[in-house]
């Protein structure tokens, strides 16, 4: 941790960087968080060439030479029917990521948002909107999805905006538990008696104060809707047949002997969901580290 | 006596409902509850259960049962005639609303029993004690065999004096009085049901000291459960043994493995033949053709499964000259040009079993039909969604399969006129006329000429793309004498063929 | 090393005696090498058995540093000890195994901790914050380690402890966090306290007793003290030696009255002369001239070179060592034996203080303002009480005058701040600002009304947001009004980063890596950014040293005349407050007892709290700390959660009778034409 | 706190009504409805015999007439019957209740606990080699999809070591006992367990990490308490909101069941009969379980929302 950047101790003089800026600085000197934006952007980069990398289709099947261990023509194998692996883990990433950044962002815009005005404003506001989370957080997914689709019918721009639109909650409760911890600390008294508009107030002195559970979540959340996404195309949402994610590959592979013997056959995906993620969550916690000025930057790469 | 236990597996989950109003939970019938008749084993006929003989005077309409003597119900009462009566006309009962009721359409006075002219069916009448008489409206030869098989007897003396519309779901159905050879012990939902041994049976005491009936509502549990030996039977309703897990069970010296159990279903794609686009012969033909059906059977069903071009899966109801529709593309692609297919029209294409071979399947036949331009999106339905898409007309194409029991003219619903839902605007008089000769014989040799000259209209009109006839794995512990060879012997397995005929005699390995 | 070695048997020998704590050669630094902040630089000295050594010097100087290096409590990294060894009873602390250290600390030596409000725990009760240690170390029961938490209560004076046992940290006033961290430190009885400006927040006559009560444990328990303090005063009467520090490095150490009275070190000299007299008026503080130190800088020379009037060319290419004076006495100045003959008056520039003309129209006016507090208890957090924190305050303050509030610790002088600037809900009363009543304001009226008023808090660390730099968190008040342009903010910020004494290069650094009092003037700098009308200052100079104290308190008074400020200023130290106000108010228990002109409140106090306030000041002097006769107050430390019936004093004043503990005494004037109004709650007041 | 409780409580009622209209309107929505998906292709049904039970159910009428049936009969404290099988949906319920809340309680008590731990000695180790083998085999817990763990321990615990049953929640007839009760319980709990103790770790890492800079926790090191006291009673106690906010977000499930795993392991839980129900279109059941969850995530709030101003005394709701 010796070579701790030397730029975090200069004394600049001049003009002060916005909180944000300043974190972003931080965060580019993250080692780990480096890592994390290298591996996502390998995996989107090599979902989004796929057609460039990989020499078949996702969904050509070649019923033959179904269930073939990995090798020189199939890198991955080939799934029961006689698809290429490696092919559709390219393509089914493409969804399975989109699926997992759209929902999670809306979710997360949501979520910090109404979790920020119910934390922060507190009262009859936050009386309201913890009625509305309730809400949605009863609903039955099961339910509302069968009925989703049954009403406007399947597509994968359908599916985040479920997802994304079902699973905000959590991270409004988490928020708001949080800023309810913060709201009467002195420094947030100080900076409103500065006139520090409510806005304001939220985005520099709480949501900093209290991201880190919220990334957290975010990453974790991303897990979660890839995973989901799997469920749902059961469902008739989602990803549907022959369309590859990684989510209904894995559901794909739910047999004892696939799991026995064809472990090509889950770990690509179960790998690339968890690489997806970690990275993310290195991401993430270099975030968090950026906007923590006690973090000595530079950490994580020993 | 040290018996021993019989775990069988069994996927199903509303017992609650009872017999009247659901296929599941009907299996505990056959050792709790018994009909006046049993089909063989062997399936080659009939065998007499609480009726110990009938006969029919008159050449199949009117039928008169000998019912068994001293049988008693497990509480200790009598066994009489007027159970029968009293059972038949629960069946019928429109009040009781089950579906069922269609199996004695054809008693007389069935009819006025529906439309509320009449409290009960005339045809039905207790003789005396220990004899019953039914009588038809016209002549059934296969009445017997076709119908009554699978219709339970129950006690009048508890549900009498319940009042019909309260039979479905009445607390017996938890705790079922019959004349089996095991008595009702315990439910437990989702759990189990504990059925122990009738010493009484008439039958003969059984051998087993109780059968425990496992719930399952998923396959994999089954099969895991199969393998620690925590069941010994699978039971065929979720499909049987997945074919991927076969190899599996095979490795087990305590189980024996039936890999190919002919199940008596014919798979098919079915069609709205009332949508324009499918109403051409040639567009079905096509997709036939476009679909290489044996390198499915050999790869993904990995050999389960007979190739069928038309509806039956019995030998005898075929005729031999059919048109086998091998895989050729071109011709499917040309078919479809001079039918004037549109290919720019994607197909809504539902299915419902969601096993990774039947999902694997339709990825094929997907592939296959896209490469000649039918670009079918398939979408997988419960069975609500499904009678949903029939009932608002919407439905376009499917991939089902329907079992049609050991009788070809079972397979009546799927293309007889206005049957409904089934048979999708099918409609050919000949082929009616045809299903309705077959029953006017129970000579085998005299049926088969109807049913052989329907195969061939159905195998060149195609209503439904019939594509092969199932196949399942079952797989049993050999821990249980008589079980496995029991299966061996049987010449097919599908719902309401009973797999319990003389479990009475089973016994645990020593 | 030789060097060190050299100092350190010099000081030996100045005790004489058996050293239990001996600092050899320490220095810290944070940060990347190259870049560093020289935070101490090779501090070296011997701490006796029962002995007590104060460690006084300007702010940022090293010494919460030093100490807390001590004992294992700086954060590595960033922070560094580049060399050095602490011996305690000849075992190394700085190279011990963390387990070992553990046993020593709090049982052999105990902190307190300089910023009391973030130093404790927010969710967990007081009670257990001071037992813990006792359970740990002692093995004690709970019924017994709770029996001696709450005796040591009682000694910092904390009332009702039974109840305020169970209370949380939120629930005390600065100075009682303050005390209750006295408390923690002490209740273990250890052999070395350390404590780092253990009395900033206290008014003087708890700190008094606080000193009193350290003092007698010393001598019952052969307790030997480091006493870190920028309150010369305060030190002159009770240590044994003090060691003045500047820029990471101990300048001069002498026992306490050569300190004062053979003063060889220039540094040293400025910090006395910067200390207002009681007796002179009107003139204008002296601070030292000049910046602060740049710590950045390795420490090659003297640091003080630049600001000093001696300096010569070898100051500020070599820097000085300890050297031995006599009798005890080091100095570390190439020039000390020539500042000897320098007087300290010579070089107090004398300058008259210049006069706020205060107007006579009101400002703000208050009227009987109450704040009470909610004690609850359960899961369902049920109201079982409440404390009277303010309890009917009616003040008003003119434009353009100094308002000065003072009294005993607790006694809700924050609170009442607080709810003048609309962050407390008043239970009861009115606040009228330029003629608008603001109680109960909600939304858009505060917000007009937070574009005047501005507080300085008396908790610097909490009251700074840790993730935002200091220039942010200073420029906040700009931004959040609008005013200029981001390049001229810049420009405003880095005005008023040299205002209140605080390098550019702080700008970009975050308020965990600042020293109390740098911490304490970020808060004075935001306030004052935006040009209030009127700013509630609430002990905004308390963790200063009297040079940068002299240096703000001029700040505070040019701004006054520049820009016709009002202030409401909140203090214990009467000597600033005499030197600043213009009018003062001494609260008592949630009232105000005595309101009127400085002058007149000083020179004829009335009520016979204020008397027993004044009492206590102590002097920079040691020996004139014996001399002064001190009113001790008796009775018990009053409780805001039951305050008494009558007059809230009754019960530990002098000359109370029946009434005043049945009729309320109303406030009435008996100033004169000369003195202006002075209003005092007594009914005895004017007696003689 | 109490009127604050109060208000949420009254409060509650508005919302829960909400729930259920809109709740209802969406089951409704689904394809099917019960009649049709008891029609199986083994017994089908008659138009008329459609109509005969459509009227039986009620489905033949309105919606919002379905609704106000509903509800009257909620307001007489009755949850109806099921469309399936008709017997009383409190009694179904009642009846699953005590074995979802056994797996879901030991799941969730065990991810909490194991979750925590090893989320505090991560961020203890920040950035070390331990640090690295949690975050990692966290992130590889919760990419593995609840069905596939649940295959996993059972191809490893039942099939291969067959130390453990690999389905159901007790030998099937044999009278009950807690050990063999606790043997069918290890593999599901653990199941479930596995990825929420990955989620909890995750929290309680994050959290702790800011907890660490705290002065308070200096303080609590210079009165030489032991590492142990220091980590879980200064540092843990101020973690713990976002982790009762994730565990109060999870109580629901301790009523509500995990469908996937209850079917998985044939666990006879609520899991398991909603989505029976949902299958059946058993819109009676469907009701009572998310009246239900209703209650229980209110509950859960108003819990989390105690628990945040017990955990943490600078919380105030006014
Ligand atoms: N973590 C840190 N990183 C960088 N600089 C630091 C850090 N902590 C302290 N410093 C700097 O070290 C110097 C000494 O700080 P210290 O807290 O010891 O001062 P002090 O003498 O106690 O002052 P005060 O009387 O104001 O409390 C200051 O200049 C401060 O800014
Ligand atoms: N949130 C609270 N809950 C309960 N009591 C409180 C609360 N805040 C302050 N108090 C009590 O109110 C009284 C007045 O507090 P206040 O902070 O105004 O004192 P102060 O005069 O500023 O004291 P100091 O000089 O020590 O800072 C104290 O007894 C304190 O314990
Ligand atoms: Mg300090
Ligand atoms: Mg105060």
């Amino acid at each position: 941790m010796t070579d701790a950047t030397a730029a975090d101790m200069t004394i600049a003089v001049g003009a002060s960087r916005g909180l944000w800026g300043e974190a972003a600085r931080r965060f580019l000197q993250h080692r780990l968080a480096t890592l994390g934006l290298i591996m996502l952007a390998t995996i989107v980069l090599a979902c989004v060439l796929a057609p460039l990398i990989a020499h078949y289709g996702p969904n050509d099947i070649d019923l033959r030479g179904r269930n073939q261990p990995p090798g020189g023509v199939h890198w991955l194998g080939t799934d029961g029917t006689g698809r290429d692996i490696f092919a559709r883990i390219l393509y089914g990433g493409r969804i399975s990521l989109t699926v997992g950044f759209v929902a999670v962002a809306i979710s997360a815009a949501i979520g910090i948002f109404i979790g920020c005005v119910a934390g922060y404003f507190g009262g009859k506001v936050d009386l309201v909107l913890m009625g509305l989370i309730d809400m949605v957080l009863t609903f039955p997914r099961l339910v509302i999805i069968i009925a989703f689709v049954a009403v406007v019918g399947p597509s994968i721009f359908n599916t985040m905006v479920v997802i994304g639109l079902l699973s905000w909650p959590s991270i409004a409760r988490l928020t708001r538990g949080e800023i309810l911890a913060l709201r009467n600390q002195e420094f947030i008294l100080a900076a409103r008696s500065l006139g520090t508009s409510p806005s304001a107030i939220i985005l520099e002195h709480i949501l900093p104060n209290v991201l880190s559970p919220i990334l957290v979540a975010i990453t974790l959340d991303v897990a979660t809707v890839i995973l989901f996404e799997a469920s749902l195309s059961f469902l008739g949402l989602g990803a549907q047949a022959p369309a590859a994610s990684w989510g209904n590959m894995l559901r794909d592979a739910r047999t004892l002997s696939i799991l026995e013997s064809q472990p090509w056959m889950w770990i690509p995906p179960g790998a690339m969901i968890a690489m997806a993620v970690l990275s993310i969550n290195f991401v993430g916690d270099g975030l968090r580290d950026a906007l923590d000025p006690q973090h000595i930057m530079g950490g994580g790469g020993k | 006596a040290d018996g021993g236990t019989f775990r069988s597996a069994m996927r199903t989950g509303c017992i609650e409902m009872g017999t009247l109003h659901t296929t599941c939970g009907h299996r505990l019938d056959e050792t709790v509850l018994q009909g006046l008749v049993h089909i063989k084993w062997t399936g080659d006929g009939v065998q007499p259960m609480l009726a110990e003989s009938w006969k029919t005077p008159d050449g199949g309409k009117t039928y008169i049962f000998n019912l068994r003597h001293g049988v008693k119900w497990h509480d200790g009462t009598p066994f009489t005639a007027k159970d029968v009566v009293f059972s038949l006309n629960l069946y019928a009962n429109p009040k009781v609303g089950s579906p069922w009721a269609q199996k004695l359409g054809a008693v007389a006075g069935y009819k006025a029993f529906q439309d509320g002219s009449a409290s009960s069916l005339a045809g039905v009448k207790a003789l005396d004690d220990l004899t019953v008489q039914i009588e038809l409206d016209s002549a059934k030869p296969l009445w017997v065999e076709l119908q009554l098989i699978a219709i339970s007897i129950f006690p009048e003396h508890i549900l009498g004096n319940v009042a019909p519309a309260d039979i479905k779901g009445n607390a017996f159905w938890v705790n079922r009085v019959g004349t089996g050879p095991f008595i009702w012990k315990k439910y437990e939902s989702d759990q189990y049901v504990e059925v122990d041994r009738n010493p009484d049976y008439f039958l003969g005491a059984p051998k087993l000291d109780r059968i425990i009936y496992q719930i399952y509502k998923d396959v994999p549990p089954i099969i895991a459960a199969l393998e620690t030996q925590e069941v010994d039977a699978m039971s065929y309703e979720g499909g049987g043994v997945p074919i991927s897990e076969l190899p599996r069970l095979q490795k087990l010296d305590y189980l024996t493995v039936l890999p190919k159990f002919s199940a008596g279903l014919p798979t098919y794609l079915q069609f709205n033949l009332e949508n324009k686009r499918f109403a051409d012969v040639r567009v079905r033909q096509a997709m036939l053709y476009a679909i290489d059906r044996k390198a499915i059977i050999e790869t993904v069903k990995q050999g389960a499964g007979e190739l069928l071009n038309t509806l039956f899966p019995q030998d005898w109801a075929r005729a031999k000259d059919l048109e086998p529709y091998d895989y050729n593309p071109d011709k499917a692609k040309q078919l479809l040009t001079d039918a004037g297919w549109d290919a720019s029209q994607p197909v809504d294409f539902i299915y419902y079993y969601s096993d990774q071979m039947n999902v694997d399947t339709v990825t094929a036949i997907q592939s296959y039909l896209a490469a000649v331009g039918v670009n079918i999106q398939p979408r997988l339905l419960d069975p609500a969604a499904i009678n949903q898409v029939y009932a608002d007309g919407s439905f376009q194409m499917g991939f089902f399969a329907n079992g049609m029991g050991l009788d070809p003219s079972l397979g009546s619903p799927l293309v007889v006129c206005g049957a409904k839902p089934l048979a999708m605007g099918y409609c050919n008089p000949k082929v009616d006329e045809l299903f309705n000769k077959g029953l006017e014989s129970n000579d085998r040799a005299v049926r088969a000429v109807s049913y052989q000259e329907a195969s061939r209209i159905l195998n060149q009109e195609l209503p439904k793309a019939w594509l092969w006839n199932e196949v399942r794995p079952l797989a049993f512990n050999n821990r249980i004498v008589g079980l496995a060879q029991h299966f061996k012997e049987q010449p097919l397995v599908i719902f309401n063929h009973p797999v319990y005929n003389e479990v009475e005699k089973w016994e645990v390995a020593k | 090393m030789g060097a060190d070695a050299l100092a350190v048997e010099r000081t030996a020998e100045g005790t004489g005696q058996q050293s239990v704590l001996s600092v050899q050669g320490l220095s810290v630094e944070f940060g990347p090498q190259g870049s560093a902040v020289y935070a101490v630089n090779d501090v070296s000295f011997e701490l006796a058995e029962g002995e007590s050594l104060a460690i006084v010097g300007e702010s940022g100087s090293g010494k919460s540093v030093t100490v807390q290096t001590l004992m294992g409590l700086i954060r590595k990294p960033p922070g560094r000890v580049t060399s050095g060894r602490a011996l305690f009873r000849g075992r190394d602390l700085l190279a011990m195994p963390d387990s070992e250290l553990r046993q020593i600390r709090g049982r052999d030596i105990a902190m307190i901790f300089q910023d009391p409000i973030s130093s404790l725990n927010p969710v967990l009760t007081i009670g257990l914050q001071l037992t813990e240690a006792l359970r740990e170390h002692q093995g004690l029961s709970e019924a017994e380690a709770e029996r001696q938490a709450l005796d040591m209560l009682d000694l910092v004076g904390i009332a009702n402890g039974p109840q305020r046992m169970r209370a949380f940290p939120h629930q005390f006033s600065g100075g009682q966090l303050q005390r209750i961290g006295i408390a923690m430190a002490l209740v273990c009885k250890p052999s070395i306290l350390i404590a780092d400006e253990p009395t900033t927040a206290l008014d003087v006559t708890i700190q008094a007793q606080i000193v009193e009560l350290v003092g007698r444990l010393q001598k019952q328990l052969g307790m030997a003290i480091i006493w870190i303090s920028h309150d010369l005063s305060l030190v002159a009467g009770f240590v044994d030696r003090v060691a003045v520090m500047y820029a990471g490095s101990i300048v001069e150490s002498a026992p306490v009255d050569a300190l004062f009275s053979a003063t060889t070190h220039p540094y040293t000299i400025g910090l006395l002369n910067s200390i207002p007299s009681l007796t002179a008026d009107n003139t204008r503080l002296v601070p030292i001239k000049g910046a602060p130190p740049n710590v950045t800088l390795p420490p090659t020379f003297c640091a003080f070179a630049p600001r000093c009037h001696f300096a010569e060319a070898r100051c500020r290419e070599a820097k000085p060592l300890l050297e031995a004076v006599g009798g005890g006495h080091t100095t570390a100045c190439w020039r000390w034996r020539e500042v000897d003959h320098l007087s300290r008056s010579t070089t107090t520039a004398q300058s008259v203080k210049p006069v706020g003309a205060a107007g006579q129209e009101a400002l703000l006016t208050v009227t009987d303002l109450k704040v009470h507090f909610p004690i609850r208890r359960g899961v369902l957090r049920r109201q079982v009480g409440a404390v009277h924190a303010v309890d009917g305050v009616s003040f008003e303050v003119l434009r353009g005058e100094t308002l000065a509030l003072v009294g005993e610790s607790g006694c809700g002088k924050s609170t009442t701040g607080r709810a003048v600037l609309g962050l407390e809900q008043p239970s009861a009363g009115r606040i009228v600002f330029e003629g608008k009543d603001y109680a109960g304001a909600t939304g858009e009226e505060l917000k007009l009304r937070r574009r005047d008023m501005q507080m300085v808090f008396q908790n610097p660390f909490g009251s700074l947001n840790p993730r935002m730099t200091v220039g942010r968190i200073i420029g906040e008040g700009l931004r959040a009004q609008k005013i200029g342009t981001r390049a001229t903010r810049d420009i405003r910020v880095s005005e008023l980063l040299a205002l209140v004494g605080l390098r550019e290069a702080l700008r970009n650094r975050y308020p965990f890596e600042l020293s109390g009092g740098q911490r304490q003037r970020v808060g004075i700098a935001r306030a004052i950014a935006t040009n209030p009308k009127f700013i509630i200052a609430d002990e905004p100079i308390s963790a200063l040293d009297v040079s940068i104290q002299a240096q703000i308190v001029n700040l505070l008074d040019d701004l006054k005349t520049r820009l016709g400020l009002t202030y409401l200023f909140v203090g214990h130290d009467l000597s600033m407050i005499r030197y600043l106000s213009d009018r003062v108010a001494v609260m008592y228990l949630g009232r105000i007892v005595e309101i009127g002109a400085t002058a007149a409140v000083f020179g004829t106090p009335l009520h016979p709290y204020t008397r027993a306030l004044l009492s206590a000041i102590p002097v920079p002097d040691p020996k004139a700390g014996g001399t002064r006769r001190r009113i001790v107050l008796g009775g018990g430390v009053p409780d805001p959660s039951k305050p008494p019936s009558g007059c809230h004093f009754h019960p530990r004043c002098p000359k109370a009778t029946d009434i005043c503990g049945k009729v309320d005494p109303q406030p009435r004037d008996l100033g004169s034409i000369a003195s202006g109004r002075h209003l005092v709650a007594c009914h005895h007041a004017g007696e003689a | 706190m109490l009127s604050y409780l109060l208000r949420k409580l009254l409060f509650s009622i508005p919302v829960l009504f909400g729930v259920t209209v809109i709740v209802f309107a969406i089951a409704h929505a689904m394809p099917g409805d019960a009649v049709l998906a008891m029609i199986t292709a083994e017994a089908p049904s008659s138009e008329e015999l459609i109509a005969m039970r459509r009227g039986e159910l009620g489905l033949d009428q309105p919606v919002y007439i379905q609704y106000l049936n509903w509800i009257g009969q909620i307001l007489h404290g009755n949850l109806g019957r099921s469309f399936v099988n008709g017997r009383s949906v409190g009694d179904i319920i009642a009846e699953r209740l005590p074995m979802t809340l056994e797996l879901m309680g030991v799941a969730l008590l065990a991810a909490f606990i194991i979750g925590t731990t090893l989320g505090v000695i991560s961020a203890l180790r920040q950035y070390k080699f331990t640090d690295y083998s949690l975050t990692l085999s966290g992130f590889v817990g919760v990419s593995i999809p609840d069905f596939f763990m649940g295959l996993l321990l059972v191809y490893v615990f039942a099939l291969e070591l067959r130390w453990l049953p690999s389905s159901g929640i007790s030998t099937a007839g044999d009278s009950f006992s807690l050990l063999d009760n606790l043997k069918h319980l290890i593999l599901p709990a653990a199941a479930l367990a596995l990825f929420r103790a990955a989620i909890f770790m995750r929290y309680a890492r994050a959290g702790m990490l800011e907890v660490l800079n705290q002065s308070y926790m200096r303080t609590a090191k210079a009165k030489g308490l032991r590492p142990s006291t220091i980590t879980l009673r200064h540092g843990l106690r101020n973690v713990l909101i976002p982790l009762v906010t994730v565990f109060g977000l999870a109580l629901p499930t301790l009523f509500g069941g995990s469908v996937v795993i209850e079917t998985i392991f044939q666990w006879p839980g609520i899991g398991l009969m909603f989505i029976d129900s949902v299958v059946n279109r058993d819109s009676p059941v469907i009701m009572g379980y998310v009246l239900i969850t209703a209650i229980i995530v209110m509950l859960a709030n108003l819990a989390t929302d105690l628990a945040y101003s017990v955990l943490d005394p600078r919380v105030s709701y006014d």
